[in-house]
């Protein structure tokens, strides 16, 4: 089994440095492919070990070689294949297939062509390292590793500032979280004395609640910055610069819920601490409407589709900080499936407009562009979570969870975040798609994608359907044998019932509200005369609640002045004014003194006599206070001194 | 009629040595100036000489001569020296020899 | 009726006499040649010179040996003194002689060599300075005093220029000035004490426990005026400067060393008894002496724009920290002096050569004086290798190592630390950080700036010959490998030191 | 020959120096790089020859100087200055390979020879005047590098670094003189060795003040905030090759002293010192990265940036326990390359448009890809990310100092923050966005002769990312060396509880509670 798991490990990283060669050269298509079909490699890897794992192998342990060996700390490069990181693996490398083949056509007349497989296998393979590693350590390379995959691809279009400014945006909010995580990990170590899983986890069973709140306040710090949670959250918004394939592949189904695989990693350490379960749990449940609202009004449909994974990561967090962490995984891969999908057939539409977004120039692509319909609808639907598709059996399991384990108020956002999902999504689509054509007006010429691009999302799309009733029962039969097999069930049948058949027609009726509000012919393009526009609210939602705004007027601005007044008043004015000053004062000295030596022989002469009568007076005074200092002293002791 | 002793004598060397530091001090005239030099020489010999009287040894008075001897010598080598400098400038002032400073 | 006095030539150890008096007979010879035949080439007086020289210096083995086998040797009525000091001091006293005088033999013309009487005058200054340091009687070291100080104010004054005359006239002035102080001094010792060997003064004055204190300082006083004179101590140190630029380059090389060491001497036999019968006040004034020494020269040599003055101001500090060992009077002190200055000989002697190599007889105009920064600009681009050796040699006054004066100095600031004077060692320390400036102030003009002319670098080496050459390989050498010769001379410096009880 | 083989690496550059005023100005090139090829695989030997398992030093040298006064001439090697030397070897050499055609490039290689005489001097030696005259005399060649090859204020800058440190090192020399003293009272005899001086346990009182003197000088040579100032004047003004060599090596020496003497002769003091230095080490992580980030000239960008990681190498330093006694030391190596490799790549574009500032470029990436490559690399490396020479340090480093304190390794976790922002923020500056000015618009890319010297330091920078052990290894065992001897020699209670007992290991359960 273990050369399946170097397979799987290293296919990627052969993909990437292959690509590399070709960097400096002209678009080569065959890069493309070969870059592909190494990843496909690693796919078909994964599935063996899947198939392994599932068979009830033993779990696939290696040890590369060590990295580093001090004191008492070691760490080795060593990877694990259990039924965490198998599921993980499957995600990553599926979604990560289809998207190299989708770039091959995506990328199609860009010059950075080969630049880019390079990029884009090099984050699967520092994915699969943050995935596959057995140790903290080794999870925090492949941490590192992607934000640097992602500052490379975000910043892909180095010539565009907005994209160079949003790809160090992400890498700094993301540095930000990894002190959390860093110092989380140093706290693993210096209590537990290692930083595997297995010997870590075990040892924190009997450590004092109080350390372990800290380690994992500080672990979830660093799963909040990849995750994209509040605060640090405008990353993932503006990271849409990047092509549209990395969307898909790390700022929908991969990098970004590193964070959720952090935290069901360590569910051992948070089931210690439940208080911290339930911060996550809420803060989940309040991205998932935050980010929900902001997806109601915003005039991009790339960033819609990353507000909306914004809330689903929400949702993934509420599960797992409520303790239902297999759920949460099963979300994660089931949401990983129908946003990729979305976001590919984004994608599409973006392509047949030449990069235009904006949803409300668009309208009527349903005729020319059939097949990214039929996908992107059935996306939303799996998205809203309708029965029988995806998310219908993830999503609505972690309403229930919410439900059964009485946290109400958690239960109700969730609840109502749904409905805001499926409008906002069927906004977009219906925009899109439907009602009259806006775009031809605008001189576009849109067109559908090439066929091999439909077919590379196709499986995406059966995944988005069947995924949930077919994976469901078998999934969660394979995951707990790690993670705490915890059934959620209503008490009472009838109850559950209202609760499904309630929650579905909530939804539906928001998708009929969404459809009906913006299939009218007479749709009125946003252009800040309406009432609605006006409003508070939408101008909030619109400024994404004056965050950005925030952060550049009172975090990013005063460190550039800050840096500034220290450098050129503390550094130059004080600290190094002092040292001249010293200097220059010992000159001066010197300057100023040196008529002392006025060359008059008769002032020398003065000089010699001066200091002979000061030795002189010093000397009599002296004499003197030795000669009388009995009486000297006794005047004194008379004057009570 | 009081007697005169031995610190009447070291007095009026003090008073002479005093008059020779002065005269170094004030004269402008290099010639003045040696004289002055040689005040500060014989007040030291008019001490020598009463204390050597005083202990009754003679090492001071030794001393006392030697000093003459050394001024003598001292002022031979001055006046070559001066000489000199009024040729070449035709003065003695000291103010006119400044030409290093600083 | 007075019976004849008949005094037996052994108690007189005339050997105690014979290296003074072998500079003596040089120097009679010298102008029995003259008289004989005139206008010989000065190359056979300094050749005489130096044979008389090397004769002082074995005679000197002679009496070191002695020492070495049976202690302090007394003469000719006492007053003759001949211990490890004197000794010391006077191999430093002839050995730098010889090389000095050989600077005598440069290429171009000098009013001063063409008089024989010139080095006559210089054997008589080396038998006066070591009359001063070979006694331990006032009246003796006074006439040695005297002998050295008027035969060096006439050869200040052979140089012949304005300058030099100048520079004659001040340090003789100052120098009268000096003499009356130090005889008044010695007469108040002796009014004090009935005696003017030191030794008795120190015995008499033990006896009666400094009964009467106020009188000791009033002569000590005086003392210290006119051995500040002679050591350059602030603020007796006016002439220094002046008289450094007057002279030539030589004959202020050979002031910064042979002078200086006799009077260390002189000032070691005077005060170290009262410092170390604890006269809190000499203490106390000897060490604002030091400091005030060490930093004012300094600070001073900040601002010069003449190397051979900025010379002079590093010398008076150099002076004012060996002054340090005095104060601290330990043995250790004592043999750092002696070894601080024998280092400092070398890198002296070696440095000043190289200004006496370069001597023009008339100024460019870009050159204000003799040996103005400006001079040396740009120097290792014309005359690489006479650059290097000129920055080894600052680097060496600047205390860097591994060069000479590095090790002098760490075993100088040692010795404060061993004699508890830490505040003392570490002012010692930064004023060498002062220092740093304007010994690399020359290395900047030298490595750092362009020629101001397209000179070809003649200039630095127009006044060289072999010999001056030779000399300058010598210290060279001396300055760079000092730390191989560097344990011997400290046992040899230290055992004679301890012997002689300081 | 090995025996003396440290000797040898020592004297064998300043000789070819001597020998180098014979070769012709034409062939000086070739002779310098031949004399570093060798002088490096002397020190490749050495390391070849370096017993790993042993901890104390190897290839020790003992010859009398000056017995008298108890100066000898001691030299070895351990683990900790070992890589050190090698580096230095490597930087000299890489250094004349790539040097540019610079006006009398003949007397620059000799004082760059004479320059790695001094450098490799320090390192090996184990006699603190031996160590003094080694750690003085490489200021005279700098000097002379900045001063007669640097920028416009060359002279200013020179003087600068030449006095600051010199007068820092004086007060250490004083310092080192009471050592001796003490050393003196305790045996009676003198000993400038610094394996006596391990011997010897001083009560806390004098070891505080030693510890001061000794600091002085160290904290100028590292630089350490705020005695810092001279060093953006030097590498601002220096020519790329003496801010490569400064960075890499010169300002390692002050770090590297600090594990010498201050930890081992004063283990009460460095842990009673341990906070405030600690916040100095904080000041200059995120001051400085500060004011990198207000910098507009990309050099002074590197330059503040090295004062930032050592910033983290002191923190390691004082962490007194092996993992960030190793860590630091490691990451000593780190930064070397790293920061020497950033001062190429300035040089390297200064060359071409005769301007450091970053106004001046922009679009690189476009115009001279290899050599954004290789800048983006160093660049990540520099902000530490994993599987880079720099992680390693840092990580171990940090970790060390977390036992010691929570709330300030937090604070200077910072780094990872700020030392993005300045670094990213230059990069694209430098690199990204459209190319505006007309001269950036055929700018050659980097040529072989840089490739030269870059190639091996990306390498390197990867390699000993990826597999730190051969070099960890040795510094670990001699880092396990000095703690153990801290420990055994400390006093009072508190460092006794402090400095771990290596061999008896146990793992400190700090709860957060003093920590928040």
């Amino acid at each position: 089994m273990e050369k399946y798991l170097y397979i799987a490990l290293f296919a990627p990283l052969v993909s990437s440095l292959f690509a590399a060669l070709f960097t400096a050269t002209p678009k080569k298509q065959f890069v493309g492919i070969v870059a592909s079909l190494l990843i496909f490699s690693a796919f078909v890897a994964s599935t063996i070990l899947l198939t392994h794992v599932l068979g009830g192998g033993e779990i696939v342990h290696v040890e590369l070689m060590t990295w580093m060996e001090t004191g008492n700390l070691y760490i080795p490069f060593g990877f694990v294949v259990d039924e965490i990181s198998i599921t993980m693996m499957m995600v990553v490398t599926l979604v990560s297939t289809i998207v190299h083949i989708y770039s091959i056509g995506y990328m199609d007349h860009d010059t950075g062509f080969n630049r880019f497989f390079s990029y884009l296998s090099a984050f699967v393979f520092s994915m699969m390292i943050l995935v596959m590693s057995d140790n903290f350590a080794g999870l925090f390379i492949g941490w590192e590793g992607v934000g640097l995959c992602s500052w490379l691809l975000i910043g892909f279009w180095y010539h565009k500032e907005s994209a160079t400014w949003a790809a160090n945006e992400a890498f700094i909010m993301n540095r930000v979280a990894d002190l959390g995580m860093l110092i989380g990990i140093f706290l693993v170590f210096w209590n537990t004395g290692t930083l595997q899983y297995d010997g870590a986890f075990a040892a924190m069973a009997n450590l004092d609640t109080e350390t372990l709140t800290w380690i994992g306040i500080f672990l979830f710090i660093g799963a909040m910055g990849k995750s994209a949670q509040f605060p640090l959250h405008t990353w993932l918004a503006d990271a849409m610069e990047g092509p549209t394939p990395v969307s898909a592949l790390i700022h929908a189904a991969t990098m970004v819920t590193a964070g959720v695989y952090l935290v069901v990693r360590s569910n051992e350490l948070y089931a210690l601490i439940p208080n911290v379960g339930l911060f996550i749990a809420s803060l989940g449940a309040f991205v998932a409407i935050f980010a929900a609202t902001m997806a109601l009004v915003n005039r991009d449909i790339k960033r819609v589709i990353a507000y909306s994974t914004l809330s689903q990561l929400g949702y993934m967090f509420a599960a797992a900080g409520l303790g239902a962490y297999w759920v949460a995984l099963f979300h994660l891969m089931a949401h990983a499936f129908f946003k990729a999908l979305l976001f590919l057939g984004g994608g599409n539409v973006m392509h047949a407009l030449s990069n235009e977004l904006d949803p409300f120039k668009m309208g009527g692509l349903g005729k020319t562009m059939k097949g990214t319909m039929i996908m992107m609808t059935l996306a939303s639907v799996a998205l809203a979570g309708i029965f029988p598709l995806a998310g219908f059996f993830s999503k609505d399991l972690i309403l229930e969870v919410a439900f059964v384990d009485h946290h109400f108020i958690i239960y109700t956002v969730l609840l109502l975040t749904a409905g805001l999902t499926a409008f906002y999504s069927f906004r977009i689509i219906a925009l899109i798609f439907h009602g009259e054509d806006r775009h031809t007006a605008l001189g576009f010429h849109p067109h559908e994608a090439y066929k091999f691009m439909l077919v590379a999302m196709s499986p995406l799309l059966i995944l988005a359907i069947i995924a949930g009733f077919t994976f469901k029962m078998p999934y969660f039969e394979m995951v707990t044998q790690l993670l705490p097999a915890t059934e959620y069930h209503v008490h009472s049948q009838v109850a559950y019932w209202i609760m499904t058949i309630g929650t579905q027609l909530f939804v539906i009726a928001s998708i009929f509200f969404a459809y009906k509000k913006y299939m009218s012919p007479s749709i009125k393009v946003p252009d800040g005369t309406s009432k609605m526009e006006n409003s508070f609210a939408y101008k909030l939602l619109i400024n994404q609640y004056y965050i950005p705004y925030f952060y550049e007027e009172y975090l990013v601005k005063p460190y550039r002045e800050l840096s500034t007044i220290l450098w050129e008043k503390v550094d130059q004015k004080i600290v190094d004014a002092t040292v001249d000053g010293i200097a220059g004062l010992i000159h001066a000295t010197g300057e100023n003194t040196r008529d002392m030596q006025s060359g008059n022989l008769s002032t020398m002469l003065k000089w010699m006599v001066a200091g002979t009568i000061v030795l002189l007076s010093l000397a009599v005074v002296f004499g003197l206070s030795v000669r009388y200092s009995g009486e000297i002293t006794t005047i004194l002791s008379g004057l009570g001194v | 009629m009081m007697e005169i002793g031995l610190n009447h004598y070291l007095v009026l060397s003090t008073i002479l040595f005093t008059i020779g530091l002065v005269g170094v001090m004030r004269r402008k005239n290099l010639l003045l100036l040696f004289f002055a030099t040689e005040i500060l020489l014989n007040a030291v010999n008019v001490a020598f000489a009463a204390i050597s009287h005083y202990y009754g040894d003679l090492t001071g008075q030794m001393f006392a001569f030697f000093v003459i001897a050394i001024a003598a010598s001292e002022l031979a080598v001055g006046l070559g020296l001066l000489i000199l400098w009024h040729k070449r400038h035709g003065s003695i002032d000291l103010d006119t020899m400044t030409s290093m400073r600083g | 009726m007075l019976s004849p006095v008949n005094v037996s030539l052994e108690s007189l150890n005339l050997m105690t006499l014979a290296p003074m008096i072998i500079p003596i007979v040089g120097a009679l010879l010298i102008l029995i040649i003259d008289i004989f035949k005139g206008g010989l080439d000065k190359t056979l007086y300094v050749m005489i010179s130096i044979l008389f020289l090397l004769l002082d210096f074995i005679a000197l083995l002679n009496a070191g040996g002695v020492f070495a086998k049976d202690g302090i040797m007394l003469g000719v009525f006492d007053v003759m003194l001949i211990d490890g000091l004197a000794i010391l001091s006077q191999y430093i006293i002839v050995g730098a002689s010889i090389f000095f005088i050989a600077l005598a033999l440069s290429k171009k013309i000098f009013h001063e060599y063409s008089y024989p009487e010139f080095f006559a005058l210089f054997l008589f200054m080396i038998s006066g300075f070591q009359f001063m340091v070979a006694s331990d009687n006032l009246i003796l070291i006074f006439v040695g005093l005297e002998t050295a100080s008027l035969a060096l104010y006439t050869l200040i004054a052979l140089h012949n220029r304005d300058k030099s005359f100048e520079a004659a006239v001040k340090y003789f002035t100052m120098g009268a000035l000096a003499a009356g102080l130090y005889s008044f001094g010695s007469m108040v010792f002796y009014a004090l004490t009935g005696s003017i060997e030191i030794n008795q003064i120190a015995t008499v004055l033990a006896a009666n426990e400094y009964a009467d204190i106020g009188y000791v300082l009033v002569a000590v006083v005086f003392m210290l005026a006119s051995f500040g004179f002679k050591l350059s101590l602030v603020p007796f140190h006016t002439w220094t400067p002046d008289v450094y630029e007057g002279s030539s380059a030589a004959m202020a090389g050979y002031m910064s060393i042979v002078p200086k060491i006799a009077a260390f001497v002189v000032a070691m036999r005077l005060f170290e008894f009262l410092i170390h019968s604890n006269v809190v006040w000499l203490e106390v004034v000897l060490y604002a002496m030091v400091v005030i020494t060490m930093t004012a020269a300094n600070i001073w040599a900040l601002v010069q724009s003449d190397v051979k003055r900025m010379l002079a101001y590093s010398s008076i500090s150099h002076a004012g920290f060996v002054m340090a060992a005095i104060l601290i009077g330990t043995t250790q002190s004592n043999s750092a002096l002696f070894l601080y200055w024998i280092l400092f000989s070398f890198t002296n002697l070696g440095s000043f050569t190289m200004l006496w190599m370069s001597r023009q007889k008339e100024l460019p105009g870009y050159q204000k004086s003799d040996h103005s920064f400006e001079k040396f600009s740009g120097m290792i681009k014309t005359s690489p290798i006479a650059a290097v050796v000129m920055a080894i040699f600052m680097l060496s006054l600047a205390g860097l190592p591994p060069f000479a004066l590095f090790w002098g100095k760490i075993y100088m600031i040692s010795s404060a630390v061993t004699g508890g004077y830490t505040v003392l060692a570490l002012i010692m320390a930064l004023n060498s950080a002062i220092a740093g400036y304007y010994y690399i102030k020359l290395i900047v003009f030298m490595f750092m700036k362009e020629p101001v002319v397209d000179s070809n670098g003649e200039v630095y080496v127009g006044n060289a010959t072999t010999a001056t050459k030779a000399i300058v390989g010598f210290s060279l050498i001396g300055t760079i490998f000092a730390f191989v010769a560097l344990n011997p001379i400290l046992e040899f410096v230290t055992t004679y030191v301890y012997n002689s009880g300081y | 020959m090995l025996d003396h083989i440290l000797s040898i690496l020592i004297f064998f550059p300043m000789v070819a120096g001597i020998f180098g005023f014979m070769v012709h100005k034409d062939s000086m090139r070739a002779y310098g790089v031949a004399v570093g090829v060798i002088e490096f695989s002397l020190s490749l030997w050495l390391w070849f020859a370096f017993d790993n398992n042993v901890s104390g030093m190897q290839f020790m040298e003992h010859l009398p100087l000056v017995p008298a006064f108890g100066i000898n001439y001691i030299l070895g090697v351990d683990g900790i200055s070992l890589f050190i030397i090698i580096l230095a070897a490597f930087f000299t050499m890489i250094g004349i390979a790539s040097l540019p055609d610079t006006k009398d490039v003949k007397n620059m290689i000799i004082t760059l020879l004479f320059l790695q005489m001094t450098m490799i001097g320090v390192f090996a030696a184990l006699d603190a005047i031996v160590f003094y005259v080694f750690w003085e005399l490489s200021l005279v060649p700098m000097l002379y590098i900045i001063g007669a090859w640097g920028g416009p204020r060359r002279i200013y800058a020179s003087i600068k670094f030449f006095l600051y440190t010199f007068t820092g090192s004086l007060v250490m020399l004083v310092g080192m003189l009471f050592m001796a003293y003490f050393f003196y009272q305790a045996t009676g005899t003198w000993s400038f060795a610094i394996l006596d001086w391990y011997r010897l346990i001083l009560p806390e009182s004098f070891q505080l003040w030693l510890f001061a003197a000794f600091f002085v000088g160290f904290a100028i040579k590292v630089p350490m905030f705020p005695f810092h100032t001279w060093l953006p004047y030097a590498h601002g003004q220096a020519p790329t090759i003496g801010s490569v060599i400064l960075a890499a090596i010169l300002l390692k020496m002050g770090t590297y002293a600090f594990i010498r003497f201050s930890l081992p002769l004063f283990p009460d003091a460095s842990v009673y010192f341990m906070y405030p230095i600690a916040i100095i080490a904080i000041i200059m992580i995120i001051y400085t990265a500060m004011v990198a980030y207000a910098q507009k000239d990309v050099k002074q960008v590197v330059a503040y940036s090295s004062v930032s990681h050592m910033g983290v190498i002191v923190l390691g330093t004082f962490a007194l326990n092996v993992e960030g006694i190793s860590g630091s030391v490691f990451l000593m190596l780190a930064h070397g390359v790293v920061s020497g490799a950033l001062f190429l790549l300035v040089g390297v574009i200064y060359e071409r448009r005769h301007t450091k500032m970053m106004d001046q470029f922009g679009g690189l990436a476009k115009v001279m890809p290899r050599y954004a490559t290789i800048f983006g690399l160093m660049m990540m490396a520099s902000v530490g990310m994993p599987l880079t020479i720099n992680f390693v340090g840092e990580f171990l480093s940090l970790l060390g100092f977390y036992q010691q304190s929570h709330i300030l390794t937090l604070l200077a976790g910072i780094a990872i923050i700020v030392g993005a922002i300045y670094m990213l923020a230059a990069y694209k500056k430098m690199f990204f966005g459209e190319v505006t000015i007309e001269e950036n618009r055929n700018l050659p890319d980097v040529n072989k002769r840089e490739l030269l010297a870059l190639i091996p330091l990306a390498m390197i920078t990867i390699w000993l990312g990826i597999y730190p052990k051969p070099v960890l290894g040795p510094i670990n065992n001699s880092a396990e060396a000095v703690v153990q001897l801290m420990h055994n020699k400390a006093t009072s209670e508190e460092a006794k509880l402090r400095i771990p007992n290596v061999s008896g290991v146990v793992i400190s359960k700090t709860s957060m509670k003093e920590g928040h």
